[in-house]
């Protein structure tokens, strides 16, 4: 694990870094810009990746930041690649220090050919200096907008033309743009090309930058997704703040209720009602959930619950990663019901995934969650194209219901038509007792017995159509007897170790209901099987066992940071010798 | 609908005899009868309950229903109304679900105005859990799980309700049949948050009826004077010994607005263009 | 799955009992009483348990009844043995009928050699007819006392002596007990002996009869406890009830609160302030104490959980059995922590292992899990002076506390030494968030590395002490190499089948930490493992699986009804061939 | 104890500048500098907390702190105060934390009148989540998840804990250090329930400075008239505009009764015999 507070002098870093074998290749740019809480370092992150999307790279930003409102360290990382990529690197191109702080903490993502900017009235021992101070005062701009004196200086050193980060500024600064423009342009001009970063070969046109909150909500959107309904909670309040605020063009309602519990009943309210319904969530809204999430098994209404792991247990690290929920979602709510886990990697997955999630869910009328973390959830991606397509997936055919209607009845996929009331036809009863066909409390021992049966049915068509999905994602050489295996997050990095090492990477984007044969299929004739996840525990690592697969090795980390590409590799190098 | 379907299902009725419960399943049964013979189409009433004696009746009437979780009515409620406004959603709750487990629920209710009706089914007692104290039982009580009595006086979940902002706010009694039949119809009249508390009998671990008899005073109807509601609703406290007014004790109609609760510009529907509004966003984010 | 409402005659129920083997021995007895709600079936039951106890027999009782207050049906089933079982029979030695639909509904139970009563004025075709209406008439004893006046009939007619039975009616029967004698005596004279029951060979003193909750409270309370916290719910509400009644004896603080919320918290609150609390619900509450659970997990705060597993998901029946809870409470709570599950068998265990679960959750500031079920809970046993033990345990050895205090001081074995207040050297601060040493919140990276490794090693130390318990029993052959594997109440069932079959029986009464390398010892060897669970998926199995223990063989039963012995047989034998 | 250690702990503060957070803390702090001052043993006294900007005083306050979850203050200091009567417990409480995540246990230890002091820090916004509406925002406020602004009406928190049985409630004002020195100490020696409501000043979400700068007012105590008490309750409905009551509203002391909460005949110490009480229970059951 790497401890970004470990002081080390240039030289022996230098030192370290040749060791590690300089994997930074000449077509991609990473960029560090770092101060405290409330300078808008999110921004200036976004505001640099975009400069970066127009000459033609892909971007992967991520953001970090402690649980407090003002002060405190923020930093984000934004890495520009030609291909998407979905992890940060060690070190860094550029380094953007908004304070001392900046530079204190971040001596080890520096190296030799690093170009260090510094905010010159409250930094010391930059490279080169940026002098904000008196830039807003010579346009009489406020300190707020520091930070945009920091980027457009940033733009000149990497010889961005002006007309590109004025486009950005316009597109992405909505107030004072006019200022904001006026303190670019003077700090653009004042500042000097250091070294400039080359257009991306064979450049597209610029790709939109999602977070993984927008895309979920965009996939769910898509699939028709009628009311989001949530208590906020970091990771996932940015998904509430999102559809909020796109609630009118996207026909969403979206409520804001007293706690987590009526979040989920109210979902499960709407659903019954016919409306599509999702809530979004952390670990500990989720335990307040788990007894609807059991209603929604029983009555077999389907919810959405997106769930963004955080640092645990309990308050634990609240706006820093973790891989600590797999095991609570696969298990949780007390009974056993047929359910849907996903566990996207990248914004693309994460439209696609939810989008689809939506469709299983309502047809086959079950809870799914869609499992992410804090560095999916908050960090952004370049999105093309391709990443927001349907997946393929065969709706089931079903016979429609049959009257006088029974909400469950006992058909052999175990699928019983749902007819939402008002339905002049139909009586529509659904319960959270055991029940007949009808929906009516019984206790009898055969009509219990049916209806788990038909339940475990459900859970088998279930496994079914997902048996026809992509459900398995593997990189790296397929040739490779070494085989690392991840979910979620960890996807993007484990891929590029992968690619990078010559081995291979297996990765089941579905976690329940497991896609055994198609895991079995890619990790049979693997002689070493390296389980990397964000947990201390191993609980992927667990998963596979208990589908017979061994995990020689397990590779964690615990602080909720994610793994750097450079650190990644030396970890499983050190397994793999 | 012309040919009317029974109001009553084939499930058999377990609630003990002499249980308040049969009073109030008449009475809403009545009610839905006379919708019927008004043409009314029931299928646009949904009935949700919590678990509990009380909750059986979702067993026992041949509507739309949601048997949900012990203390859950209203948000399961909520959520059917925020998705369909136009259906008539009543709550049948006990007075464990909805004044121990779920009371954060009511006191939201409340203050959102949510169009639905709640009937608590007040027995001052868990019944099916076979008799512990509840928030209503008075000092004294002895429960099974409080042998030697308990000392917290009870809550007055009328008092609650009216300063969380309930816009109707009535009382009535399973003894009094005629008048429970009428307060309920009024309740579901109602154009926003509905709150019947109705004293009900429990046979078996809590048997009032006496106690009832001697108190329960109807009382004249009161609309909007909020003191006057006061002082009805303070008149007794489920303590101490005083007559206990029955009736409707506060009104108030708001201007209707289906999207109080939450951000809800509207519902989507037909008319709404995912796509597009997906297209204008990723060019935003460009 | 046997389905009690399916008609048989006798003559073909022979016919299949004959084919059964017939393994009742003929020095053991078994009595079903059976009525409606509210005619006292469970009291009647235990009057009946205990004219045996003073035989010298050893009792189960087992009882069923549905989710209501008066009416539907009611039976017990009590079986008295030389030595202590854990499980029913199919068919029964006698048949007590308060009403026609016992006798409907029980055909199946009935051998020819069965004993069947019936009250005369409430049901029809018994081959004993007691006149219940006239006893009582003559006596002029209210209805109430119909149960008494059966139970009078039955040990006549099964030989008890009438001292015995009114020794035990004034034990047991407080109310109104002398017009109960009278009832007693007049039905008693007016009886015939049928098929009296012998003494048990070698009878000693008769034993205590104890439900599973009030063993676990017993054992708790004599491990000290302090408070005890629930809201009501089945299968586990009389565990709060006896408590409540026994307060004040065993110097108890019982508390009803408004919800499991409060419940899990205020027992958390208690502990810090240095006593000891524990909490009992099912499922459905403990889905809500799972934030709680997980704050204690963090905050390093003991709380003991008394987990009564019934049918599910949601309400399901709730008063039924299951054992669908276990992946559940392993995982449950958002982060990882170490925890303790047990899992009692019969009233011994639920005693010693509740007594021990206490002292081990103190000693190492963890939650722990009595992982019980509806069968067990409600269940009674007779219980001897070799059930109520302390096991061995050796308290580990605290270096006590540092001085200025550090509630989470770094050390070796991860147990920090835990002082509450008020302590006028300390300043003793507990904290949700990821802290150090002294309890302030802290999100630095090392910081929060440091504490996960302190809990795992905690947990490390834990699995440490549990190894060197009695964490596994084994019964049945230990040269087959055939095994049942199960937990819980299952294991009653599964000896008496692996005696009969000549096959091992293995059961983990702890399940976390998981006793790996027990277990282990006792599966190594096996050629054929068959894990028996009253659950639909498997939980067990798949939990050893994890383990890397291949299960070859599942039987499952869903309907919330206890195997009784002879089902079971037929089912290994099924399976084993 | 007589050398006395900081009531600051080292840890950093991370909270806004200008944010009412400090007067209170400062607040506090001199109360237990008084205490000290009295030679009163500090370490009877026990802070606990919520989730959210104004929980992180247990972080900065160098006294025994649990710092709990969200919405959850309350039923941990039961707790605390059950197992040990002797201790001093303070819950410092945000607005989303207790009158959304939490309100159940409020209206519950009123009922019980538990004797533990409640200051709830009332922003009128959620702090640490970056600026949502709670329970107490008024009409047409804008959160980050209510973007055109909420409808609901907000509720009157000191109206439901009067209603709830609450025995002290009052209001204090984050700029007014003085006052609300005066009403937390008063909170801090009422045996029984003690609620303090405080208007808290959040800089950075909902700076209402200004607005409470014009209207709030200083009124005179008072002690057991509820009809008074209910009249400085509602003179602000939290929505609309009117002067702004601060003071101690009602104070009334109930016989002190440590166990009112449950079934507790006593707590077990030293003298219980456990060992006896089971064999007793074991004698019984043969
Ligand atoms: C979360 C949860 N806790 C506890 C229970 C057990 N339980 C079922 S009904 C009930 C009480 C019912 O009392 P009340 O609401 O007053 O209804 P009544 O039976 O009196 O009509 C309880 C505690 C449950 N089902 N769910
Ligand atoms: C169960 C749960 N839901 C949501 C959250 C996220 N959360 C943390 S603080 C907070 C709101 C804090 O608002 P408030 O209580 O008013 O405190 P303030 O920050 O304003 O002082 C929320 C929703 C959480 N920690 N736990
Ligand atoms: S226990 Fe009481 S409430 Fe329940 S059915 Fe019987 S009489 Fe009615
Ligand atoms: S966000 Fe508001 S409440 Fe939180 S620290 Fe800043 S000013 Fe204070
Ligand atoms: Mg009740
Ligand atoms: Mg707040």
């Amino acid at each position: 694990m790497r401890d970004v507070h470990t002081k080390r002098t240039f030289s022996s870093d230098f030192f370290a870094w040749a060791l590690c074998g300089g994997v930074v290749g000449v077509d991609e740019v990473s960029v560090l810009i770092g101060g405290k809480a409330g300078d808008g370092i999110n921004s200036a992150g976004a505001l640099v990746a975009r400069l970066f999307s127009r000459l033609g790279y892909r971007i992967y930003l991520y953001f970090d930041y402690p649980s407090l409102i003002k002060g405190g360290h923020n930093f984000a990382v934004v890495r520009a690649t030609p291909r998407q990529v979905g992890a940060h690197r060690e070190r860094v191109d550029f380094l953007l220090a908004l304070d001392q702080e900046t530079l204190r903490r971040h001596v080890a993502e520096v190296k030799p050919t690093t170009v260090v900017m510094g905010r010159s009235d409250r930094s010391q021992g930059a490279k080169v200096s940026v002098p904000v101070k008196e830039v807003l005062d010579r346009i009489g701009a406020s300190d707020l907008m520091g930070n945009t004196c920091m980027v457009a200086a940033f733009a000149r050193a990497a010889g961005v033309p002006w007309e590109i980060l004025e486009e950005v500024i316009m597109a992405h600064i909505t107030k004072e743009t006019s200022l904001n423009i006026a303190v670019a342009r003077e700090a653009y001009t004042g500042a000097i090309e250091v070294s400039p970063v080359p257009r991306a070969p064979g450049a597209a046109p610029p790709l939109p930058l999602l977070t993984g909150n927008e895309a979920i909500g965009l996939g769910l959107a898509a699939s028709g997704l009628d009311l989001f309904i949530a208590y906020p909670m970091t990771p996932t309040s940015n998904l509430l703040h999102f559809l909020a605020e796109y609630a009118t063009p996207l026909g969403l309602t979206v409520v804001h209720p007293e706690n987590e519990i009526a979040v989920i009943l109210m979902a499960l309210g709407a659903a019954y009602a016919g409306k599509k319904a999702a809530v979004g969530t952390s670990g500990g809204g989720f335990c307040l959930m788990t007894e609807g999430f059991s209603l929604a098994g029983m009555a077999e209404i389907p919810v959405i619950v997106v769930m963004g792991q955080r640092a645990g247990p309990s308050t634990g690290l609240p706006t820093y990663s973790a891989q600590t929920e797999l095991l609570f979602v696969l298990n949780a709510g007390h009974g056993e019901f047929p359910r849907l886990v996903v566990a996207p990697a990248d914004v693309g997955e994460a439209y696609r995934w939810s989008a689809l999630a939506l469709q299983i869910a309502w047809d086959y009328q079950v809870p799914a969650v869609i499992l992410v973390d804090k560095t999916l959830c908050e960090g952004s991606f370049s999105c093309g194209p391709d990443d927001l397509i349907q997946l393929p997936y065969v709706k089931p055919v079903s016979a429609g219901p049959k009257f006088p209607y029974l909400r469950y009845q006992n058909i052999t996929d175990g699928v019983s038509p749902f007819i939402h009331p008002p339905n002049p036809l139909a009586v529509v009863k659904v319960n959270s007792y055991s029940h007949d066909e009808a929906g009516i409390t019984s206790e009898d021992s055969g009509t219990a017995t049916m209806m788990v049966e038909k339940r475990i049915r459900k859970g088998e068509s279930l496994a079914e159509v997902v048996g026809s999905l992509p459900t398995v994602e593997v990189s790296g050489d397929p040739a490779s007897r070494i085989g690392l295996i991840c979910f979620g997050t960890m996807g993007g990095v484990c891929r590029e170790v992968a690619e990078h090492l010559g081995i291979r990477c297996i990765r089941p984007v579905v976690l329940a209901p497991f896609p055994s044969a198609q895991v079995h299929a890619q990790i049979d004739g693997l002689t070493r099987v390296i389980a990397v996840e964000e947990n201390a525990t191993g609980q992927l690592a667990h998963l596979f066992a208990a589908h017979g697969i061994r995990v020689h090795h397990q590779i964690h980390r615990v602080d909720g940071r994610p793994f750097a590409l450079e650190a990644l590799i030396r970890e499983v190098s050190g397994v793999i010798g | 609908m012309t040919e009317q379907p029974s109001l009553i299902t084939d499930a058999q009725n377990t609630w003990c005899p002499g249980c308040g419960n049969f009073a109030i399943q008449h009475s809403l049964k009545a009610i839905l009868t006379d919708l019927q013979g008004e043409e009314r189409d029931l299928s646009n009433v949904v009935l949700v309950s919590g678990i509990g004696c009380h909750a059986k009746i979702a067993d026992y009437l041949n509507i739309n229903s949601f048997y949900s979780i012990h203390g859950r009515t209203l948000p399961v409620a909520t959520g059917i109304v925020l998705a369909n406004p136009q259906l008539n959603v009543i709550c049948c709750a006990g007075d464990g679900d909805m004044y121990a487990e779920g009371l954060d629920h009511l006191i939201f209710a409340a203050k959102r105005d949510i169009d639905l009706t709640v009937v608590v089914h007040d027995n001052r007692v868990y019944g099916l859990t076979t008799g512990q104290y509840t928030p209503t039982s008075p000092v004294g009580f002895r429960g099974r799980s409080t042998p030697s009595g308990i000392k917290e006086r009870p809550i007055n979940p009328l008092a609650l309700v009216l300063a969380s902002g309930g816009t109707f706010v009535a009382r009535s009694y399973t003894g009094r049949p005629a008048h429970l039949k009428r307060v309920l119809s009024a309740a579901l009249s109602h154009k926003g948050f509905s709150f019947v508390e109705v004293l009900q009998i429990c046979a078996t671990y809590n048997n009032l009826t006496a106690f009832y008899h001697e108190r329960v005073l109807e009382v004249q109807d009161n609309e909007e004077d909020l003191n006057a509601a006061w002082s009805y609703v303070n008149a007794w406290d489920y303590n101490t010994d005083a007559k206990i007014p029955l009736g409707i004790f506060f009104k108030e109609d708001l201007p209707p607005d289906p999207s109080r609760s939450g951000e809800k510009p509207y519902l989507g529907g037909a008319e709404r263009d995912v796509s597009s509004a997906i297209a204008a966003i990723l060019h935003d984010r460009v």
